[in-house]
């Protein structure tokens, strides 16, 4: 076959990764994983730059390419090394980290990176709202400046680990009488103060894996603000950029995601088989092996330097699919897909859609088309940004507190 | 823009940079006869690249420049109500001039020594524009089955563009079972002193055998052989059929006691002809693709500039979301065609047939679904014969049907996905 | 079963049924349809009030329920009388009539409707435009008045019959200084003029079904307006109305309309079947009989008094049945289905959905969803007239002669 | 707001005005066995009633209120997570009062002596508001059950609400074959001198078996055999099921040496199952329709009030749309529905199993359809556990199973449509 440049985008080696992997080695050499304690080893590893080698020097990285991280990361997980336990993280490292590292004064990096990445402090994101979903801008959560000191007030809806985050990305209305994109402010919240509560929101799943945070003059430092007043949409835009991406984008070995479990059942329960199910399943198992290619694709040019807007296609495929292919294996389960494991209320640590039950995959899926960008506004933005069709006429323009709610 | 967010499902992932495709199976170099076989199982996995290369985007501006010079729509059109469907004047600039004829065959034989990745980029481009050139039939199909049958006379001619060679199987088989041959063998079934056979029998709905001047024909005789007939000998006979694509008119062949040399006898006869008919569905996918992504690109226009009720249509949502889950489908379907043409190129064996069913399934229904939307999205006038929409609409139906459906193409996941059909 | 009162709308029987049988019988006395000359006969049916019982008296009718128009029709069919051909005057019958009824002047009632329904007169429409064709009112044919005639002139497309047709349904533009509604006027044109050239339209079938029509000076006595001046638009509504109920919501057999050859083709070529077309056709097939009986039941509504919008849910399922059977049904005749029958510019008498080859059927079903309201123009009229919901932000509400176009 | 016209294709039709549903086939009037059957073919075609009655309309009106006042979705919810799933209360209501329990009893047992229609629009009343009652599982399933075994003991206590019978089949059982038995027959096999029996098995998956004081159980027994069992006697055990749809909680039931009367035998008895399960699913398909329009209904409603950018989230046209389409799936499931509750209320043959099949097809998908729809255009809200959202999903997708799936249904048109399969 050929070998062009873009096929050096395949697989992620670029010339410099022998050089990283003996610096790792070198590391290893002075910070012994066996006797050096956890914390004392992750922080070690943040300020030898070898956490995110694509951070700038001095704030866990090097200022390399992206795609030498996974090198770094193979080196330390072969060598048994304590990990920062992303997956308790995700917010902090996947929307946080990027947000700060794009908008944040260098002391509020110098404060706030470290800890964020060995794990010591979890971030969660203040940025839904019961009024406020798909139009985030029109959001009513207000923080009222008083000196050197922010008060803010107000109910945020859908965050996930804010019971266990010290910190909190906040986006709040700073001035009413502007237009609403001009009158928000972005934030970082303390979560641990009287003027926070945080209860559990129920899903349909019966878990309570996201939270409702009420605020009743929560205090933020103005040095905890987040680029200049005025400019929080601007600055949510960064961090929900990184969300998207971060959503039904991963790669997958082949059968990986909510196929795998239909498949399963597929092959072990000969008697569940129907010639109607058969061909519903060759199509979504066709379908969700294409998306899985799609989704290579898009890292293949992401690596290769041709970023391309299919990003949110991918998002849009993975609900549809794991809406379908979870609708399909519970009617392939018959009278086992008539039951469900527990209905308790439960706390989780984090999102889980491919585990559980069948009946469980298929309520959580639901989910999948709403979280992180609804499919229809994920289509408007297809529709805008990327086939360049005309823009929904607006009627939001004026003052934030004249509009209807 | 945010209703919920679940990053802890997938930050974890999004910090690392995976950018390699898991490939479960992998390919064999060496052709194999139908089904998926396991010649191939062995092999180390390689990593598919889904990208355009330089070369590929190179080749892609010299054919579409030349289609948007040679090809306006205007002309396809005219030419499907004439006598003689096939551009030759336009084929021979392709085959000859750009070398398009050539490109699978190697430099040693006169050809470009190039890939089914170039020929993918050739088709998407003859896709955007239904140009009526025998490139899948004589530069793909049968130049594969040539090449696999070891073919060292033809594939020179073949090369230089003075020769179109046509696989005689319909255009309606499909990839999965060899199809029946409708060919006899005629005495001596030996063949003669100077090793030459005779053939008769009637083949129809062949795609792209009008203009051959070569004609490679299966018979099922014992052993299964291909045979190679010169359309200038006594006794061979064609005949246009009314086709619902006549961009791609299909015909029927008349052989009575016709001179013929074997090519390949056997499990390499068969061989060559799995491997030209899987290496058709393969790149078929991508000129699927292309079709489709002219059909997007072409309604996206019209909707911009067609006024209702005083606005763009383009600008009702109800019309952006239906386009925005069209080009949803066609990134889809590019990611497959790029899959199977990659792993075309790295020879046949069970990921490379898995690679094409896959492509052919996708891009089938993508295509389909992209020329009705340009068809219903222009409302009126994508009805009329006077535009370039019913062209799309005939080549999308007859490409989906060509060389095995969506349906057909899926159910080899039996095997190659291991799973199994009902009792 | 119950017999409730709704029950009678079952079947159509109404006490008077046998009342009109024996009118009948007279009128067949009186007339002896051996001997009586085809448009004699027909003449004198109309005015015994015997061809359209619901019109008013006078007017070929008796102001009976039109669903009593069956009893006579059958009495007739069954004498072996000579019919008045509606399928060659469907627009004359279906939409140029009630409209006349509705809003014709007595002398023109008087004038126009017994040639129409004899079959004399067939009538066309010239409504839709190159540049007005799901937004019917922004249309640019000019009509101006010179004391008491009309001079037309524009381009109309998708005209049906045009070539056969003796007048036509025609809105024009009296007054391009107001809003685009206000400013059209109604008028019945006689085609056989010099100021009318029609010319075919081919569709992508290869037949020309349609034609377009040029009005150069076409000429129109005022006496041939059809309601005031500028009441245009309203007059074309209700001609529209009466177009819709026209298509999809007919009275059929079980497996009548597109399934029929779809499942002979399946009955009779066990070769062709496979799983994946199989689940697609007992998908279709019981779609389409669903679709059957939600037709029967509209039917049953307006026969019973309670007429409800399930019309515009009949055209577009019937459009989105016709186009998927008939793919499904090239699919399935696989090699065949890669054949057409005839590519020459044939002239029809009349629309065929379901005759020809599947090829044919496949290509002409693609118009379902265009022709009498587009599928998208109908889910508007739902959405916005049966459910409620908020209309589109109109731009268009300013004199017409300002509209971008 | 005409793009072209085709009224030749249909005025001809349209000038008369037939209101008659050409049934193919017609209903007998005996229940018959699994499968179509044959015995309804001489008899002649009738015209199915697919509009609303008045009585029903009053029944409707009186079920509606009075469920409106006892089932509110936040007591049915706060309900699903108590240790008593079955609204008694209500359910004793509905029976007695309303006198729902006894609509398909003859008045000489002291039942109504209503019809499948009424019992069909109680069912849509039902579904609108997924209220815990085993209306479907006792007046209905085992109700058919015993009418078809010629019961006269137990008919006059349903029919008071005295008791709630539940046939012991599993909920997700088709209705074209007939589902084994897991219970078997203690001896004496025949019975003894009192002619009671004893039954000893588990049967799992029931719905509306908690709250039955009566099972009909079926046996393998030589011959088949249906057996009715009081709860109240010894060995009986039931244990309730974490179910998808709590509102309709499944269970498990144990019967260890269980005094039995025999009802019916052989043929009998089978016809009696046969028909039970039909009827239930040709009166779960329009408690599907009920739900369906609930649904639609309150995301309508939803989204007139909803504002996002300021403005109605129903005023954005690709809201508009989805919403029309689910209108129109909905106008297309309710006259399927209709025309099963009409045919079950003629009696059972091949015309009435061919109306629940396409009734059971279409009011399963649109109901799913409905539930979907309604939580996506809900947004977040719809995706909590404090929204009536889920009830419906959750329901919709356990109706969806019962009593056959969709593709189970379609897949009787084979004999039902000759629709033949493939090889």
């Amino acid at each position: 076959m050929l070998s062009d440049k873009t096929d050096q985008g395949g697989n992620g080696q670029l010339p410099d990764a022998d050089a990283l992997r003996s610096q790792v080695a070198e590391f290893l050499a002075a910070h012994d994983p066996g006797s050096t304690e956890r914390l004392e080893f992750l922080r070690a590893r943040f300020d030898a730059g070898l956490a995110w080698v694509h951070y700038p020097a001095g704030l866990g990285g090097q200022g390399l390419p992206r795609s030498l991280q996974v090198v770094v990361d193979r080196e330390f997980t072969a060598a048994g090394t304590p990990s920062n336990h992303p997956e308790r993280n995700g917010i902090g490292l996947g929307m946080a980290a990027p947000t700060i590292l794009a908008h944040g004064t260098p002391e509020q990096k110098e404060r706030w990176l470290r800890p964020l990445w060995t794990g010591e402090e979890i971030w969660c994101q203040l940025f839904s709202e019961p009024g406020a979903g798909s139009d985030l801008a029109g959001l009513s959560t207000r923080a009222v400046r008083d000196g050197d000191t922010w008060t803010a007030s107000g109910q945020k809806v859908w965050t996930s680990s804010a019971h266990m985050a010290k910190r909190a990305l906040l986006v709040a209305r700073t001035n009413p009488d502007v237009p609403k994109h001009e009158g928000l402010t972005y934030f970082a919240l303390d979560m641990k103060q009287p003027g926070v509560e945080v209860r559990p929101l129920r899903q349909i799943t019966g878990e309570a894996e996201f939270n409702e945070v009420f605020l009743t003059d929560a205090q933020i430092p103005d040095a905890d603000r987040i680029g200049d007043v005025g400019q929080g949409w601007t600055v949510s835009m960064s961090t929900l950029m990184n969300e998207r991406v971060s959503i039904g984008g991963n790669a997958m070995p082949r059968e990986g995601g909510m196929i795998a479990s239909a498949a399963r059942t597929w092959r072990e329960h000969p008697e569940l088989r129907t010639p109607g199910l058969y061909d519903r399943l060759l199509k979504l198992w066709a379908d969700a092996e294409v998306a899985r290619l799609a989704g290579a694709r898009l890292r293949q040019q992401l690596a290769a330097g041709q970023p391309g807007p299919e990003g949110s296609a991918a998002k849009l495929v993975f609900a549809r699919l794991n809406q379908e292919i979870s609708e399909f294996e519970v009617e392939l389960a018959g009278g086992e897909g008539l039951l469900y494991d527990d209905w308790t209320l439960r706390r989780p640590e984090g999102a889980n859609f491919f585990g559980r039950n069948p009946g469980f995959r298929f309520l959580r899926a639901k989910g999948n088309s709403i979280e992180g960008g609804t499919s229809e506004i994920l289509r408007n933005i297809i529709a805008e940004r990327v086939l360049g069709l005309p823009k929904e006429a607006r009627v939001d323009t004026g003052p934030w507190k004249d509009l209807p709610r | 823009m945010t209703e919920a967010t679940a990053s802890e499902a997938t930050a974890s992932e999004a910090t690392a940079s995976n950018t390699t495709v898991n490939d479960a199976a992998s390919g064999g170099a060496a052709a194999t006869g139908f089904g998926p076989g396991a010649s191939g199982r062995g092999r180390p996995a390689r990593t598919a690249n889904l990208l355009y290369g330089e070369t590929e985007t190179e080749l892609r501006a010299a054919v579409r420049g030349l289609l948007a010079d040679k090809a306006p729509w205007r002309d396809v059109l005219a030419r499907t109500e004439t006598g003689q469907t096939c551009d030759d004047g336009l084929w021979h600039t392709l085959a000859a001039e750009v070398g398009c004829a050539g490109l699978l065959i190697p430099e040693s034989l006169g050809g470009a020594g190039a890939s089914y990745r170039e020929a993918a980029v050739v088709a998407e481009e003859l896709g955007r524009t239904v140009a009526p050139v025998p490139f899948l039939g004589s530069a793909v199909i049968a130049t594969a089955a040539l090449l696999a049958a070891g073919d060292t006379e033809f594939l020179p001619e073949l090369a230089s563009g003075a020769v179109t060679a046509s696989l005689a199987i319909p255009f309606a088989a499909g990839t999965r079972t060899r199809p029946e041959s409708t060919v006899r063998l005629d005495a001596p079934q030996r063949g003669d002193e100077r090793g030459e056979y005779r053939l008769t029998g009637t083949i129809t709905g062949l795609a792209d055998a009008l203009p051959a001047s070569v004609l490679i024909v299966p018979v099922d005789s014992v052993p299964y052989g291909l045979y190679a007939v010169r359309v200038s000998e006594p006794g061979v006979g064609k005949r246009p059929l009314v086709s619902l694509d006549m961009t791609r008119q299909l015909s029927e062949v008349r052989l009575e006691q016709v001179l013929a040399r074997r090519i390949a006898a056997g499990p390499a006869a068969e061989q060559a002809v799995a491997a030209a008919l899987l290496a058709g569905a393969g790149v078929l996918a991508s000129e699927q693709l292309g079709l489709a992504e002219q059909c997007l690109d072409a309604t996206v226009a019209y909707v911009k500039e067609r006024h209702q009720f005083a606005r763009p249509v383009g600008g009702f949502q109800a019309i952006k979301h239906r386009l925005a889950d069209l080009w949803v489908s066609v990134t889809q379907a590019r990611a497959a065609a790029r899959y199977a043409a990659d792993w075309l190129a790295a020879g046949f064996g069970p990921e490379t047939t898995m690679a094409v069913a896959l492509a052919k399934a996708a891009c089938s229904d993508t295509a389909l679904k992209a020329a009705q939307e340009m068809i219903q999205l222009h409302g009126g006038i994508g009805f009329t014969w006077e535009h370039p929409a019913h062209l799309y609409l005939k080549r999308a139906k007859a490409d989906s049907i060509g060389l095995g459906t969506a349906d057909a193409h899926r159910a080899s996941l039996d095997v190659l996905a291991n799973l199994p059909a009902p009792e």
